[in-house]
């Protein structure tokens, strides 16, 4: 299940729908990710009043579903869930939840941590920061190009 | 042609959408660049970091050399900073 | 933070409570576990109606303590929770929650899996499932020991 | 000492604890099991599998070669199956 929307969302609540009634769910694998109120601008940490989130209706939603249904095919996932905000936010928010729930503990881990990984270099958000410089475009971390890159191997059987 | 415009690419052009005729010799998407290019200083700044701006055709992901016809629904952008 | 206990929990309290005030968290990975409705016995799967949780008093807390310090010495988190109950569980019900909240993503889905895998193998715990064939003691996966081994290694940095 | 058991050990012997007097020659935990097994078939049977027991002494695992005294706290129960 994918959901790209403005207002924010409550944790449990998302999980306790994903399980419900699914008993054969041994665990579900979470991510949540949060503004932070600092953020390197020019190589130097400055703090974040606030940040925007732009995002490509339509194909947002079409390239989160492809996303979801490839973890779906590389991991024996019992459900998911890819939740995403865009608008205005502030230090604190959340921005993402990430859950798969799995009977292996290890598939769960592993399809949530590809679905952010891709998330991060393949969903179309742009991050707009609010700092004492004025408004300041988040780049691409290498770092996140390289988490993503790994999982065009095959993925690790539990 | 539907074109869009995210991020600091919207903001150099100072458009988010527009609607364009595609002249006859312009049949990829690096064709496409360099036409938008010459119609103006926001087009050539938003374009000037050839390299990591990525291109979309009817919401999917395709190289420079993508074909590209009237009908299509062309997207540029920066990298993607999601998640 | 750690906690066993018989009651219930609430998964998005317990992640508002881990980061609320903490605006330098980038994320927070969690991994739930629940009662499955199915369980090997004796090479095939059979229902399961319950699961009683054993542990030790005392040991059990003294080694999430432990476990949850090691966690805190090897990634650089901003918070972490363990929570496990123990007692009478039915299909569905809530076992445990490990969440890990860092500025770094890597960082928390690591220290989370640490936590997980060590959780099975050394945590003093014990499960009784009634099964149609009354009730039978889960035993040992050689996959949770190999989990907990690859620990062993120096952790991979981000 | 006090000893306690845990899950199918607990429920051979049929106790969860139980305050014994050691034996002078009883010094390790080795010693402790070859001497609990004489007390009876419930024993004999709580500690048949004697490689896949583990033991805690004073809530900290040990090998069984682990010296042990009147004082300390020590548990003996199967393979731990939390999490």
């Amino acid at each position: 299940m994918i959901r790209v929307q403005e207002e924010d969302f409550d944790i449990g609540a998302e999980i306790a729908a994903l399980t419900e009634g699914k008993t054969a769910i041994g665990g579900v694998a979470t991510f949540t990710g949060l503004v932070r109120d600092m953020a390197p601008v020019d190589g130097s940490d400055q703090p974040v009043s606030a940040m925007t989130l732009e995002h490509y209706p339509g194909m947002t939603e079409k390239k989160l579903a492809e996303i979801e249904a490839e973890a779906n095919r590389r991991w024996p996932l019992d459900g998911s869930v890819i939740i995403h905000r865009y608008g205005r936010l502030e230090p604190g928010d959340l921005i993402v939840l990430v859950a798969c729930a799995s009977a292996h503990r290890q598939a769960a881990f592993d399809a949530c941590q590809f679905l952010m990984d891709w998330l991060k270099t393949d969903a179309p958000f742009w991050k707009l920061e609010d700092t004492d410089a004025g408004g300041v475009w988040v780049e691409t971390r290498a770092t996140d190009d390289a988490a993503a890159a790994r999982w065009n191997q095959t993925p690790e059987s539990e | 042609m539907k074109i869009l415009y995210f991020a600091w690419m919207r903001q150099r052009i100072g458009l988010s959408t527009e609607a364009v005729e595609l002249p006859a010799d312009v049949t990829t998407v690096d064709d496409l660049i360099d036409w938008l290019i010459g119609r103006g200083d926001g087009y050539a700044a938003a374009f000037e970091k050839r390299d990591v701006i990525r291109s979309a055709v009817n919401q999917d992901y395709v190289p420079f050399d993508h074909p590209i016809k009237d009908t299509d629904e062309i997207a540029f952008f920066p990298p993607v900073t999601g998640g």
